[in-house]
């Protein structure tokens, strides 16, 4: 069997209903357990105090929210070339789960940048490049709002994720080249995984894994809805047509 | 009066309408300016003020031409004309709920956006004040220059023209305000003259709006 | 309630297009308005309406009285069908949303979207806020475009109780409504004469003698 | 309940106002999927009806 | 291709085309910035090269909804699309136009409000190099932007929201140009990048606003 | 050159309006599209224009050889009548712009601007249009709205020379045109028929079995 089978909706729509609690459950465990385990029962860091803490939240949010925009790209390639509504309405769906991600990363990076770096907020090449990813995803909800008939809206989206995807990079590398040789923001980060001792992996990437499970629920429970929704529609406009 | 403001404000709340969207520019100009500007703090703190007022300013403009042509385009407008209510009335009304759909939102998340850039602590009340204060001006000027350009087909950006010299004043003093403020001076007289421009234009523009209005009708 | 009119001119563009005309509708009467296009009808209709001030002449009543249905309906796309009337009511202080649907054939209609609507039930839609504004003296400038012949008859029926009920319309139209019973006015022999052939002369002609 | 140290501000707002997102995401998730099944159920019911 | 230019062009410069209106929005942003931020003239002058380009930035995006917008709703679009000239092709010319009556003028324009913000004198050179080579870039960026929201209603914000974060390189790289030409330092990478862009732009986006305006008109 | 269309499907905002539709139009012939508001004729139009994709079916015709009339005519108001129509020709690669002036009636008007024109010789000039693209399969949608008698008359005759000189027309219309040689497709029987009633099932139908 052809893995494009799933991008029937029916298909979908039983596959989804079946593996859904899984995730969801699977997703509600791991975070609990991971954030439960980095907040109690992980040591303080020599330079960072507790404030690595908010690593549990950083690191993931901040992984997924670009993950979130990368699954949306594919969705939206696959409808471009494919034509499987299912594919167009999951990248529909996942879009406010990636704006709402990118948001944590900005806010607990905020709360941690004001300890470490006496500052809320510096215009560090990493932090500006997910200021302008929200940007994108603003735009892209925007533009779903915007456009009334869905596939009409669904084609747009996905031109325009395409075209955006191509600019963030840029901007990314715009980004890095406009702050270097200027005042670099104290960056205490710690860039590289060596950096991060085993005490603080482990358990986060327990709650990577539970922010990935979450995304993957949300994403399956919003695409339900999208789905569902589209049905309405049709049937409504059937309705009026009749 | 009622009716007539709520459905303003449920026509920008539905799909289409453009709520948030004032939010998302004024959030944008505050992305931009430092990438023009460059990224160092202490010039992004000075320039603050300014930078803020100006963009809840261009956020304001923006979303002015929807105030009058959508319902111009429709036909709405020649009813409303012949309807019991003043066309003055309308014009209060109309500028209104524009101010509650972008004045209010772009007050409240402000501070957010001083962060951003740099705005010294001592700034954010009277960033907030003085967008409380001075973005009812900037909707009922824009509601003056949008009654102007009400019959040219896109008059956007001659909308754009129009009002913003009208602007000036509010912008001067708001952003002196805060820059006032965030330097811990006095800032009573700005913060009055604000007050004053708003009340004097809430008073006598839509009178002057009302009569472009009727005059483009014609 | 009488409109009467005398010796009206009406101009477009800074011309005029209509002069001379004269006429008067009682209550309980209909008046067709005829006449090729481009002569004025709708340049007459807006100034009945107060849009714009007549160039001379006098016009009995004041523009409280009169509801104006133009080309364009005025409707919200993105609001439903009784959400536009509820809107017209409350404007007008009338509260006859319900009969207006009634009357109209558009209960069923009553929370679509009017974006949604095709362009008749649009048409339908806009002439029910003549109902809801509780004015007396109707201006319709072809109200039937777009009316399938059903429809045509069921808004002929609603003008005709409007005018059963006291009130007054005069009607812009190209064809037929069914109203055996209304005037008509031709505006041909109304249409302006140019100063050659004796007519006004514009602001500026004495400017070059 | 972990000492936190003079950092206690930092780290309980980040959890709180993360936490505070994700529910909101997740519970406007389940509002909106609820309400548009209930829709679609009623409109499937009634379309049904008028055709059966 | 060159009927629809001139044609294009014509239509700009007559009445209510809305040319020159660009070049005063960019005036008067100019003029306010320095209102809203302060006469000191060493912050100014610092931040001046950051301002001129969002300034550019902004008088074009003014512009955007005409491109496209107009012919859509008067039916040329639909005919234009099933004329025998590539859709592809239509965007590009259009863009061109577009440029023609807003990048040009700016850019011409730049070093007069270059004078008014206080930009060092090393750096006119590069402001006009800069603007010259970047806002062909904007205007097909805008072109896809317009493109994209052909079909929706005075959809102005939507554009800028759509299209701002688009224009982030060019803008940094162009103010970086003339910030590093008026501090005399090296500009050869950032100019390059910026000639980067606005050839990959010019070559590539028209097919992704042809395919936007096939999908909209469909 | 002839049009010919087998088994075609169209649909509008997602929904199929038509289907099953079948039909031959050859050089020199007219072919009139009848039907209520709303079955389907402005879509049908496009879809054969080449504007919006079919749902099924084959259309012969390349949207090359073709030239459509849509309800708006694409002029620019502040062109002249004659600009505008160069600017079609050079598009299209033609020279009949003085031709075109010629047959609909538009000689003493080529200087003015669009602006200033009636709605019927706006109208004109948007049927003019058609002649300089030198196309030869017409596709008009409601090509006499606002055209007063005279007009009428003058544009039949155009579409016969049309015909005459190898062309071919499809027109979608309320009213009479006078060319009684046309043929009439009524488009009612090809309505697209509910799934309830054994039509075929749109995109999400099988969701829910
Ligand atoms: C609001 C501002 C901030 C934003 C938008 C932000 C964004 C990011 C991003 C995008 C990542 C990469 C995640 C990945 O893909 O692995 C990251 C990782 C990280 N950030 Fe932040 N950050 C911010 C502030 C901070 C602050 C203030 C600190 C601490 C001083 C910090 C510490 C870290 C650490 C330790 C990592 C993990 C690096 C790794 O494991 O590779 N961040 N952040
Ligand atoms: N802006 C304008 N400038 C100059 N003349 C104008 C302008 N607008 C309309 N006209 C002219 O004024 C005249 C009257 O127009 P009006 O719309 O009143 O005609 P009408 O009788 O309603 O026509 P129709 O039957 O087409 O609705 C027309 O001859 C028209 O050409
Ligand atoms: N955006 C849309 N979404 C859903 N349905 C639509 C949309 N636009 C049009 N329709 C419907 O599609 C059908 C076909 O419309 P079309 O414009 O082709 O009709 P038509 O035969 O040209 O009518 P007319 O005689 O009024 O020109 C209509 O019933 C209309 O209500
Ligand atoms: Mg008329
Ligand atoms: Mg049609």
């Amino acid at each position: 069997m052809s893995i494009w089978e799933y991008a029937n909706p029916k298909r979908f729509m039983q596959t989804s209903a079946w593996v859904l609690p899984w995730v969801a459950v699977l997703a509600l465990a791991c975070l609990v357990a991971g954030l439960i385990w980095g907040f109690f029962f992980t040591p303080d860091d020599f330079r960072q105090g507790s404030t690595v803490k908010i690593i549990y939240l950083h690191v993931p949010s901040a992984m997924m929210a670009i993950n979130a925009w990368v699954m949306m790209l594919v969705t939206s390639l696959i409808w471009l070339v494919r034509r499987h509504h299912v594919s167009a309405l999951a990248a529909k769906a996942a879009a406010p789960i990636g704006l709402t991600f990118t948001v944590i990363a900005l806010v607990t990076g905020a709360f941690w940048g004001q300890p470490m770096w006496g500052t809320w907020w510096a215009w560090d090449p990493r932090l500006t490049s997910f200021l302008i990813l929200t940007l994108f995803y603003l735009g892209y909800i925007a533009l779903w709002q915007a456009v009334e008939n869905p596939d009409t809206a669904a084609d747009l989206t996905a031109v325009l994720c395409l075209v955006g995807s191509v600019f963030a990079l840029l901007s990314r590398y715009a980004v890095l080249f406009w702050n270097q040789g200027l005042h670099q923001g104290a960056s205490l980060s710690l860039d590289k995984e060596e950096n991060v001792a085993d005490v603080f992996w482990l358990p986060l990437l327990v709650c990577i894994a539970g922010f990935v499970l979450l995304f993957v629920a949300l994403v399956l429970m919003r695409t339900r809805t999208e789905i569902r929704a589209r049905r309405l529609q049709a049937l409504l406009a059937r309705e009026r047509l009749a | 009066m009622g009716a007539l403001l709520s459905r303003d404000l449920r026509l920008a709340m539905r799909a289409g309408g453009g709520f948030g969207l004032g939010l998302a520019f004024f959030l944008l100009l505050a992305v931009l300016v430092p990438l023009g500007v460059g990224p160092e703090g202490g010039t992004l703190g000075r320039i603050a003020p300014g930078i803020l007022w100006v963009g809840a300013l261009l956020a304001c403009l923006l979303s002015l031409d929807r105030i009058f042509a959508l319902d111009f385009e429709d036909g709405s407008l020649d009813l409303l004309a012949t309807s019991p209510m003043p066309l003055e009335a309308v014009v209060a009304v109309k500028a209104l709920a524009h101010w509650m759909v972008t004045g209010v939102p772009l007050t409240l998340v402000a501070p957010v956006l001083g962060v951003l850039l740099n705005l010294p602590v001592e700034g954010y009340g009277w960033l907030v004040l003085s967008l409380a204060l001075g973005t009812p001006a900037l909707s009922v000027i824009g509601a003056f220059g949008a009654a102007l350009v009400v019959g040219v087909k896109r008059g956007g950006l001659l909308l754009s023209l129009l009002v913003l010299p009208l602007y000036v004043p509010t912008l001067i003093f708001g952003a002196e305000v805060v820059k006032r403020g965030a330097a811990g001076l006095e800032v009573a007289v700005p913060l009055l003259l604000l007050a004053g421009i708003t009340l004097a234009a809430g008073a006598l523009l839509p009178f002057a709006a009302a009569a472009a209005i009727r005059i483009n009708l014609r | 309630m009488e409109l009467s009119v005398s010796d009206l001119a009406v101009a477009r563009g800074g011309l005029r297009v209509l002069e001379g005309l004269s006429f008067r509708l009682a209550a309980g009467r209909a008046l067709i308005l005829r006449g090729p296009n481009g002569v004025g009808k709708t340049t007459l209709l807006r100034t009945l309406a107060g849009l714009q001030p007549p160039l001379v002449g006098q016009v009995s009543l004041p523009p409280e009285a009169i509801a104006y249905a133009a080309h364009a309906d005025g409707l919200k796309a993105v609001l439903t069908v009784a959400e536009n009337l509820e809107f017209w009511a409350a404007i007008h202080g009338t509260d006859r949303v319900g009969r207006a649907l009634e009357e109209m054939n558009l209960v069923a209609l009553r929370n679509r979207l009017a974006a949604n609507l095709s362009a008749g039930q649009k048409r339908r839609l806009g002439l029910a806020r003549l109902l809801v504004t509780g004015r007396e003296m109707w201006l319709l400038d072809e109200p039937t475009v777009s009316l399938d012949a059903a429809s045509v008859a069921l808004f002929g029926g609603v003008v005709r109780a409007h005018l059963a009920a006291g009130g007054a319309a005069l009607i812009a139209t190209h064809i037929d409504l069914g109203l055996a019973e209304a005037e008509v006015l031709e505006l041909g022999p109304y249409r302006a004469k140019s100063p050659a052939a004796g007519g006004a002369r514009g602001d500026f002609d004495e400017v070059f003698g | 309940m972990p000492d936190l140290g003079k950092y206690a501000f930092a780290v309980l707002s980040s959890y709180a106002a993360s936490l505070l997102l994700l529910v909101a995401l997740v519970g406007w998730t389940m509002w909106r999927g609820a309400r548009v099944k209930a829709q679609l159920r009623e409109v499937e019911a009634r379309q049904e009806r008028e055709n059966g």
